[in-house]
């Protein structure tokens, strides 16, 4: 090493990781643009599947506790995941769970509504495209000349990284706000005192609405619900008022309100605030009591036209909630 | 089909003597406390409310009123002033009216004129029978004395009349008792719709009416054995009385004096000791109304004491002025016995007080043939 | 050991609960599986802590509240009805058999009723059999 | 009611009240010197029917009727029926009835005489009759610690003001304290009762009074002066921590009051765990030092230095109120006046007070109903080793509803028995029970439920009273009938329960003397208006709360006791108080009639 | 927040408790517990040597959370709160398990019952770590009264309060005060006039220089708290007036009941069955007569109409037996002649002086009858010619075991007295609640008869369940003590366990200002906040599950406290 590199300050070693993931989040990272040079400036990344060549065994080879940041995103789906997720955390200073699938269990989490051979099923056999009358499922291990193949094993449920290993931070969003990422990331560079571990960073305490321009009032009495393509939104009138769901009230904000922005309620992406224990269960609770109806059966009219609570009120937080999957 | 509620019968029942019948709520302590009330037979609370609802014929054709014997212990113990035991009382003197068909009955019971007048009356009756009647029949009594210094009393009153009489009486008040009785077992069994007795029954049963006649065990029941002695020893002597009376009136009435040990004197002084004891008790219990069945006196009791007493001194003086040879004390007293003991008999027996004597036994009896009585063919009208 | 089913029960602290001290003092027997929370009104249930309770290992949920038109807060079991139709409906799709999850009304008078409320309700559950909430959360291969 | 032209007064006194102490003759005398009274009729020389009555009114044009006597009401729809035919105002037909106005012993003419004087004036009594005030002091004397009392405490110390609760006994809690649950709710009586009577303990404002008695009162509404005897607990109730350990040693026994003589206590006790104030005293009858002058082994082994003073004397104090509130309480029945029922004869049978204490927890036979058996020297007593009974009987009525005792119905004697059967059935199931009433008098809020629920239970209800209890062969044999069933019902038991009724308690006498309040015939104390001041007494600034006006049930009772306090507290508030009711003169009643037409007296006196 | 150093105190009740659960087992259980100091037992917790020994603990291992397993906190919660703060820490620090209501009194099998009160334990030891002390609050009380009703009870009320000094706005829903009482000829026992005593009363309260009265008026709404409650009235339709209370007596009394509904009685068809209400109309008027005009020869009177029947109502309607009695005197004063029967079922003379008045009555030449309100009612049919009356009641008559018949040309009902209309708009008004029959529930069925569960709220009379006049009017002067007693004072203590917002989370959706009932929420524009007036909030908690934010805080029963009590009960399974 030279010199004046040695009175320069260390930079952190950065890793991110995707697990079952679409791949969005390390979009995001790339999505802080020009941002990006500083990053890079600040923080040499050691381990970063889509961007760089480097082997899980070069990963393994690594001193413990030799990474300052790691930004694992996407949820734990299967051997391979839990693998990396322990190997990282292992391996890492500060394991941060990026983005919502991490999170909570995202998108991919909405497979827990099923197991793994309802999933197989149907992505072996059943989907359009597919002709498999053999019914030739994945298995672990494969005989071939050359040896055995091997594949990771599929779980039967899919976990946000917390279920798997001690997480020390949460940055929520599906994907999260490039904005938020610097945000944190100068932060933990500037040596920052850094909240209490556990927390939820690069997101508000206080829910969307805070943040929503659109104009509210108390009554919040529902007569029927409807999903955003069923009536003519004036994009003025908070969505509940409208009869709209939108999971504002009971999410994060941080995001900058972007879907509201764009006219369409809120999806929750940004997990619970601090008060709520459980993402979907708050929000049943205040949609339920806007119901306006006093006797049983008009009640479920009403709540008739909420087609797929579950689906709805866990879009992004399955695995994360107090039930986490389908009771099977 | 139910029956009718009578809230007038009220003021006639009022007549027959004193009691407050609505007072009674119902505790049943009475007829808990009652000895003699018993299963099927029960007084005297039912009874009242037969009377609080005015319920004639079921009124009519009970016999519970003639198996109490009065020892009061109901009345005593009543929590309200309906003073059970009186009840049953007037009811008896109802129910005597009710039996009989000549109405005098209730007249008499009802009116104080009626029963003193026709007292009065037949008592004038007789004296003038025996002042006027006799001797102009030609019968002169003699003054002069027998050998053994006795009155001469069948020249006075000659046997063979005063028997025949004695019969006509006898058989007047026997029937009327009779036919009364009739009526008190055509209202008890045969009225009663749906039971009948069978003949055999009447015939096994038949003992009961001798033995309660003679024994009067029920009373016997009741809690002071005091007044069921007394009652007895009265009623057998005044029963001896009336048969030797009535039937062997030559035999009793004799002018020779047998010694004291003779059975027919022998029986005299039973009778009388009987008797007095007896009215002794009772007259002494009325005046005192310590004890609560001789608390409330009817005029029908006093004047039956009263009548009998009279008959029974007077019967004594007889005795002993016919002893003792003094003619005309011994004769104005056998007018005054006659005119005493005759009305007694007449009123009393058939249509008062007295008829108990008969109406209580046969009770008993009909009370058992009631027991066994079988249901006919007609369905039963009553909730319990 | 034989399946004793364990209810979790939120009681509002007007009716149903004075319900439930009433069949205690009246005496009236009835089945030892219930758990019994004391919220002020039904109007306070939040799903999260039936949710919660599935969670923890309940058998049976059990809501009791003020008769309709009869709550002390005047319309909190109103609220609480509506969450838990929707509540209701979410447990449904959540493979939760709906007769685990009872919404009643017990007044303050209902001793009785509360004693035969419980007892139908633990029999339902014994002939149901465990709850597979906790089980299917059991995830088999972390501890690797 | 203006003043009307043409009265006329029917003095009426009906047959069924033999006693009539009311000087009629002189009433007449009175009444006649109205201009306005056209005919006066005394009872006896009136024909009492319509016709003659519809005459009457026509004869002398009479627009206005006055009834006066006893129970004038049994009478007055005749009248208005006769003013109706007349073709007047039945309205018009105005009562005076004595008996509102009686006080206890006599009836004061001048009273009578002021009520026909505001009759005749077409004002009413209660109008015109305010009692001047007084200024009041603010302290509140409460006699008698039981739920009624403790009530109208509490209420009045509520309000900042003090109180002074004397009570007879060691501790307060009344009867109820004694109770082991309560209809018909059955929540076990001292859970509820205990906190309340923690509060008085710990309220600054009552002065609470434990084993005292009223000796003398003087003065007048507003401010009396009461003589209280301190009876010596020779306990010092400040430095007793309650331990206990003195009564371990205790050697001397005494029945126990608290459990009505079921067990013993000993001479230096407690009355009952949570007795208020929770501390020990002696009771100098049983005490064998004060006996003998030997012994002090309680004085050795008390922890406190001389806590306790075996030669403490009784002492009096005298303290100044402006109210006082009576809530004396009941005495139960004595059963041993009712022969038939063998209570004192027969060991098993026990008055219902005794069964409360059997089913209590802190009772004889910790709260398992057992029968009394012999000991070793053949006392009879309660034991937890003796048997269960397995057939129990319960008689209603004792002494209730019956002439020869107590005429009234005692209240509560009806629901407590049914909750008996109930206990009864909950501590020894499948015992065979028989409840034998009259009329089953379950009034109360949720009683004719509670009722209907033991109908439910296996228990047999039977209507009719038994007449006579008799030991036959070591069991208990009733006779009674089954009215409903037209049967006789003999029956065999193990144990009788007498459902006793209430009586008014011994101090009801002197009290009623010492406070100058009349008592009604029933021995109970008489308020001031049966309906309108059921807890006020003809004496200013006295009032009545509980069961020492008449048999009542507890939140009854309660209910009583907040009501006698109101008026202390109003009175407080306002700094006045109203006279005796009985102190107004004659010559005042009718100067007011004369000055005053009614609004203007209204105005005056509110 | 320090550490929490918990105390755990559980309760035998003598043996109500011990019996069934084995609180030794229970003591040792919990004492290992985390946070957990001491577990101690003890016969009596709630005598004062057992709250001395919570008081002495506290102070000697310095807890700062006090948990017991006793009875329902409904009875002695206050106490022990009560004893925490005599010790030095804040009542709310302190949780009740309820082992007796909730477990020894209604199980049976020892050991079910003993785990179930671990569990009970546990969940509240789990909970109290979670407490959070909170301050008692008072708030002054407003000295003027409203009264709602302005029958005996409410009148009586009302002057009770007015003597003192105090104003009162007195509110009647008809066009006159009096109620029921005016309606009657004559009162029981003594046979006095009813409207000679109940006119004065009312000219008293007209003239009542501290009492409004306010004649057919409702009321609708009832804003505001104990202390400082406040109404807007219209009177006849005018235009509103704002009044300003600091309590609240409700005195709406019952309303006869309707008999039509009971076939039996051919109310209506026959014109001459009359309830007991229309019976005293002729009583006033003057005269007993028939539809054809003319005296009936016989009176029936049927007891229970409507009553001790579950058909009908089940309760007892407490005053009928004794009216019906007092009937029989004003019939037999008009008709001497006519036969009086008396159907009734138990004779009811409870009260002072009733049993001898029904001793009275028997003298009056009149039948008693009785039949089983339950089973069997009588029925009551027209009459034949022949049978020279206008109706005839048959009936089962228990006394005698007889079914009869009862000629009769005036049938009257002694009705049952039920619920007015209008219960339901008042008790939502004024937030109290009703029990099964209808009537307002009071505090304590025994000793607070007279309070609500709503602070500043009191029932009296036969709105709380029927009653005598002076019943009703003993509870209307206790209702009045209580008053006078809190005016006295000048402030009373208000709900501790309010809610509040938090305000760093709240997002201003305002879903919560909707839904409290009492209007404690408001919208805050500047801060783009809820917040919570904590003096009108009753502490019913369902804002704080509406918040989607999880920004409401129900204080006492945060979702923390609740989930950890819940994770409580099940952690020992």
């Amino acid at each position: 090493m030279s010199s004046e590199q040695t009175n320069l300050k260390p930079k952190l070693k950065l890793a991110v990781y995707w697990g079952s993931a679409c791949g969005g989040c390390c979009v995001s990272v790339l999505d802080t643009h020009e941002k990006l040079l500083d990053i890079v400036a600040a923080a040499d990344p050691v381990f970063w599947p889509i961007a760089l060549d480097i082997k899980y065994k070069d990963v393994e080879a690594m001193p413990d506790q030799s990474i300052d940041l790691t930004l694992f995103n996407g949820a734990v789906r299967n051997s391979e995941n839990q693998h990396i997720a322990q190997l990282l955390r292992k391996k890492t200073k500060i394991l941060v769970a990026y983005g919502s699938c991490a999170y909570m269990g995202g998108i991919p989490g909405l497979a827990n509504f099923s197991g793994k051979s309802e999933v197989f099923e149907r992505a072996y056999v059943e989907t359009e495209s597919t002709k498999n009358p053999e019914r030739i499922f994945p298995v672990t291990e494969y005989p071939v000349e050359e040896g055995t193949l091997k594949l990771p094993k599929f779980f039967n449920d899919v976990l946000p990284l917390n279920k798997v290993v001690d997480v020390d931070y949460y940055i929520p969003g599906c994907p999260p706000q490039s904005e938020r990422l610097i945000e944190v990331f100068t932060a933990i560079v500037s040596g920052a005192q850094l909240p209490p571990k556990g927390s939820v960073v690069g997101a508000n305490d206080k829910t969307n609405c805070d943040e929503c321009k659109r104009t509210k009032s108390e009554n919040k009495t529902i007569d029927r619900f409807y999903r955003p393509w069923e009536i003519q939104d004036d994009k003025e009138t908070c969505f509940l008022e409208q009869g709209v769901i939108c999971m504002g009230p009971a999410t994060r904000g941080g995001c900058g309100v972007r879907c509201v922005e764009g006219n369409s309620p809120c999806r929750g992406c940004y997990g619970p605030p601090p008060g709520a224990t459980d993402p979907g269960a708050k929000m049943m609770s205040a949609i339920g009591t806007m119901i306006n109806a006093d006797n049983p059966e008009e009640i479920d009219k009403i709540i008739e036209s909420i087609v797929d609570p579950a689906g709805l009120f866990y879009r992004f937080s399955l695995p994360g909630s107090i039930l986490g999957r389908k009771v099977q | 089909m139910s029956v009718r509620v009578h809230p007038e019968l009220r003021n006639q029942l009022m007549q027959f003597g004193i009691g407050d019948w609505n007072a009674c709520y119902h505790c049943g302590t009475c007829t808990a406390m009652c000895p003699l009330s018993e299963e099927g037979f029960l007084f005297p609370r039912k009874k009242i409310r037969l009377m609080q609802m005015g319920l004639k014929n079921e009124i009519e054709s009970s016999v519970e009123p003639w198996l109490c014997y009065y020892c009061g212990d109901c009345t005593s113990t009543c929590p309200r002033d309906a003073n059970p035991g009186e009840l049953m009382m007037s009811l008896r003197r109802y129910l005597t009216s009710i039996y009989d068909w000549t109405g005098l009955s209730k007249k008499f019971y009802t009116s104080e004129v009626w029963e003193i007048g026709s007292i009065l009356l037949i008592a004038v009756l007789v004296v003038i029978a025996f002042l006027i009647g006799l001797p102009a029949m030609g019968y002169s009594f003699t003054t002069e004395l027998t050998s053994q210094g006795g009155v001469k009393i069948n020249s006075f009153a000659p046997i063979h009349i005063i028997e025949a009489f004695d019969w006509a009486m006898a058989i007047v008040v026997g029937g009327l008792l009779i036919s009364n009785i009739l009526r008190m077992y055509y209202k008890i069994i045969w009225k009663h719709g749906h039971t009948k007795v069978t003949f055999w029954v009447h015939v096994r049963e038949f003992w009961r009416l001798v033995f309660n006649f003679s024994v009067q065990p029920k009373f016997g029941k009741c809690d002071d054995k005091r007044y069921w002695f007394s009652h007895w020893f009265l009623m057998s002597g005044y029963t001896i009385m009336f048969i030797v009376v009535v039937v062997f009136l030559p035999w009793f009435q004799t002018e020779k004096i047998l010694p004291p040990w003779h059975l027919q004197r022998a029986l005299g002084y039973y009778a009388t000791f009987g008797l007095l004891f007896g009215l002794l008790v009772a007259i002494t219990g009325r005046m005192r109304r310590k004890d609560v069945k001789f608390y409330f006196s009817h005029v029908s009791d006093w004047l039956f004491l009263v009548m009998l007493t009279l008959t029974v001194i007077t019967g004594i003086l007889i005795h002993i002025f016919r002893i003792y040879g003094m003619p005309y004390a011994t004769y104005i007293f056998y007018i005054i016995h006659m005119a005493v003991l005759v009305p007694m008999i007449l009123i009393e027996v058939p249509f008062s007080k007295w008829s108990h004597l008969a109406y209580r036994p046969f009770a008993v009896y009909f009370q058992h043939l009631k027991t066994h009585a079988v249901p006919r063919k007609t369905k039963i009208n009553s909730i319990n | 050991m034989d399946f004793r089913p364990k209810i979790v029960a939120f009681l509002c602290n007007w009716c149903a609960y004075t319900g439930a001290d009433l069949a205690g003092t009246s005496r009236i027997h009835y089945a030892p599986n219930i758990r019994i929370i004391r919220i002020m009104c039904s109007g306070r249930i939040e799903p999260t802590f039936i949710l919660k309770a599935f969670q923890q290992g309940a058998d049976g949920v059990l809501v009791c509240g003020c008769h309709p038109g009869d709550c002390h807060y005047q319309e909190g079991n109103y609220k609480c009805l509506r969450r838990f139709k929707l509540l209701q409906k979410f447990t449904r799709q959540m493979g939760i058999e709906k007769d685990r999850l009872r919404l009643e009304w017990i007044s303050a008078s209902e001793g009785k009723q509360f004693a035969e409320l419980v007892n139908d309700m633990t029999k339902t559950l014994l002939s149901m059999g465990p709850s597979k909430v906790k089980s299917s959360l059991e995830v088999e291969h972390l501890n690797v | 009611m203006r003043s009307p032209s043409k009265t006329c007064i029917f003095f009426y006194n009906p047959q069924f009240s033999d006693f009539d102490p009311i000087d009629y003759a002189e009433l007449i005398r009175y009444s006649m010197t109205f201009p306005n009274v056209s005919r006066i009729w005394k009872y006896h020389d009136f024909i009492w029917n319509e016709q003659n009555l519809t005459d009457k009114i026509e004869a002398n044009g009479i627009d206005h009727l006055i009834v006066a006597g006893l129970l004038p009401g049994t009478v007055k729809t005749l009248f208005s029926k006769a003013m109706a035919i007349a073709g007047k105002d039945p309205a018009n037909v105005i009562l005076a009835s004595f008996n509102d106005y009686y006080t206890g012993t006599t009836f004061d003419m001048d009273r009578l005489k002021s009520v026909l004087a505001c009759l005749i004036a077409g004002l009413s009594y209660e109008t015109v009759a305010i009692p001047d005030e007084n200024p009041v002091n603010p302290a509140t004397l409460v006699i008698g610690g039981g739920i009624a009392g403790i009530q109208a405490s509490l209420e009045i110390a509520y309000s900042n003001n003090h109180v002074y609760l004397v009570e007879k006994t060691g501790t307060i809690g009344g009867k109820m304290a004694t109770f082991d649950k309560t209809f018909p709710t059955l929540d076990c009586a001292a859970c509820i009762l205990t906190p309340k009577m923690v509060e008085v303990n710990q309220n600054p404002f009552i002065n609470l009074m434990t084993y005292c008695e009223v000796q003398e009162v003087s003065g007048e509404a507003g401010n009396y002066s009461v003589r209280i005897l301190m009876r010596a607990r020779k306990v010092n109730v400040k430095t007793c921590i309650g331990c206990g350990t003195c009564t371990e040693k205790c050697p001397a026994q005494a029945p126990s009051e608290f459990d009505y003589g079921t067990s013993m206590r000993k001479a230096i006790y407690m009355p009952f765990p949570q007795a208020v104030p929770n501390k020990y005293m002696i009771d100098a009858e049983s005490c064998i030092y004060l006996k003998t002058g030997k012994c002090r082994a309680c004085v050795k082994v008390c922890p406190v230095p001389d806590c306790i003073n075996l030669d403490e004397q009784d002492h009096e104090v005298t303290i100044n109120v402006g109210n006082i509130i009576v809530a004396t309480g009941f005495k139960p029945f004595d059963a041993k006046k009712m022969d038939q029922f063998g209570y004192g004869r027969l060991p098993n049978v026990l008055t219902s007070l005794e069964f409360e204490r059997l089913l209590n927890a802190s009772g004889p036979t910790g709260g398992n109903i057992h029968l009394r058996s012999q000991d070793k020297k053949g006392n009879w007593i309660f034991t937890e080793e003796a048997e269960k009974p397995e057939k129990v009987a319960i008689i209603h009525c004792v002494g209730s509803r019956d002439k020869n005792h107590n005429k009234y119905c005692s209240r509560v004697c009806c629901m407590y028995s049914l909750k008996f059967s109930h206990l009864i059935l909950e501590k020894l199931p499948g015992a065979e029970i028989h409840e034998y009433f009259i009329d089953m008098r379950s009034f109360g809020k949720g009683y004719e439920e509670f009722y209907e629920r033991i109908l439910e239970e296996d228990v047999s209800i039977v209507r009719g009273k038994t007449a006579k209890v008799e030991e036959r062969n070591g069991k208990l044999f009733l006779r009674g009938e089954d009215i409903l069933k037209g049967e006789i019902l003999e029956n065999t038991v193990d144990m009788v329960i007498l459902s006793i009724g209430l009586e008014a308690a011994e101090e009801t006498r002197d009290l009623s003397r010492m406070l100058g309040i009349p008592r009604s015939e029933d021995g109970f104390f008489e308020e001031v208006h049966y309906n309108l001041d059921p807890t006020a007494t003809s004496r200013g600034g006295i009032y009545l709360a509980g069961t020492c006006q008449g048999p009542k049930d507890i939140p009854d009772s309660v209910a009583q006791g907040s009501a006698a306090a109101a008026r202390a507290i109003q009175s407080i508030l306002k700094g006045k108080i109203y006279k005796d009711l009985i102190s107004i003169p004659l010559e005042t009643i009718e100067k007011r009639i004369n000055k005053l037409t009614l609004v203007q007296l209204e105005e005056k006196h509110l | 927040m320090e550490e929490p150093r918990i105390g755990v105190y559980v309760c035998w009740c003598g043996t109500n408790i011990s019996k069934m659960v084995d609180v030794e087992a229970v003591t040792n259980e919990v004492k290992a517990l985390p946070n957990v100091t001491i577990a101690k037992n003890y016969k009596y917790m709630c005598s004062d040597p057992g709250q001395d020994l919570i008081i002495k603990d506290i102070k000697l291992h310095n807890l700062n959370r006090v948990v017991v397993a006793a009875c329902s906190p409904r009875i002695h919660e206050l106490t022990f709160r009560t004893a925490c703060e005599k010790a030095g820490i804040n009542p709310y620090l302190f949780e009740m398990a309820n082992v007796r209501e909730q477990d020894s009194w209604v199980h049976t099998d020892r050991t079910e019952a003993t785990n179930k009160a671990i569990d009970l334990v546990v969940a509240a030891i789990r909970r109290v770590r979670y407490h959070e002390p909170l301050q008692k609050r008072f708030v002054n009380v407003n000295p003027a009264t409203l009264i709602i009703g302005g029958g005996i009870s409410g009148l009586t009320a009302a002057l009770e309060i007015a003597n003192a000094g105090k104003q009162v706005y007195l509110v009647e829903k008809s066009d006159q005060l009096g109620g029921q009482v005016k309606k009657f000829d004559l009162t029981f026992p003594h046979l006095s006039s009813a409207q000679q005593m109940i006119r004065p009363i009312v000219q008293r309260v007209d003239n009542h220089p501290n009492i409004s009265v306010f004649l057919e008026t409702e009321i609708r709404e009832v804003t505001g708290y104990i202390g400082n409650f406040k109404t807007a009235i219209s009177v006849n339709g005018g235009d509103p007036v704002e009044l300003e209370f600091g309590n609240i007596i409700a005195a709406v009394g019952l309303k006869p009941f309707n008999p039509e509904v009971i076939s039996e009685y051919n109310y209506k068809e026959f014109p001459d069955v009359i309830t007991s209400f229309e019976f005293e109309e002729k009583l006033l008027a003057g005269r007993i007569l028939t539809v054809y005009g003319k005296e009936p020869r016989n009176v029936a009177i049927i007891h229970c109409v409507g009553s001790r029947n579950k058909k009908y109502h089940e309760y007892c309607s407490r005053v009928c037996c004794m009216a019906a009695l007092k009937y029989v005197h004003q019939v037999r004063a008009a008709l001497p002649s006519a036969n009086i029967f008396e159907i009734y079922a138990d004779m009811r003379a409870y009260g002072k002086g009733h049993e001898e008045f029904y001793a009275l009555t028997t003298h009056r030449q009149i039948m008693f009858l009785m039949y089983d309100q339950q089973k069997k009612l009588p029925v009551i049919n027209q009459a034949d010619r022949s049978d020279n009356c206008n109706m005839i009641i048959e009936m089962d008559e228990l006394l005698s075991g007889q079914s009869i018949e009862v000629p009769v040309d005036m049938v009257i009902l002694m009705v049952n007295m039920e619920a007015q209309e209008n219960v339901k708009q008042v008790v939502r008004a004024i937030g109290v609640s009703l029990c099964g029959n209808q009537f307002f529930i009071e505090k304590h069925p025994k000793l607070d008869p007279v309070a609500t569960t709503t602070g500043g709220v009191y029932i009296i009379g036969t709105c709380q369940g029927p009653k005598d006049i002076p019943d009703s009017v003993a509870q209307a002067r206790a209702a009045a003590a209580r008053i006078l007693g809190a005016i006295a004072q000048g402030s009373v203590p208000i709900e501790v366990t309010t809610a509040s917002v938090n305000e760093l989370l709240c997002c201003g959706c305002q879903t919560c200002i909707g839904v409290c009932p009492y209007k404690a929420i408001s919208y805050d524009e500047n801060n783009k906040v809820s917040i919570v007036n904590e003096i009108l909030c009753k502490g019913c908690g369902t804002c704080g599950s509406a918040c989607p934010a999880g920004a409401i805080i129900s204080k006492h029963f945060t979702d923390l406290q609740i989930l950890s009590e819940i994770e409580g009960v099940m952690s020992m399974s």
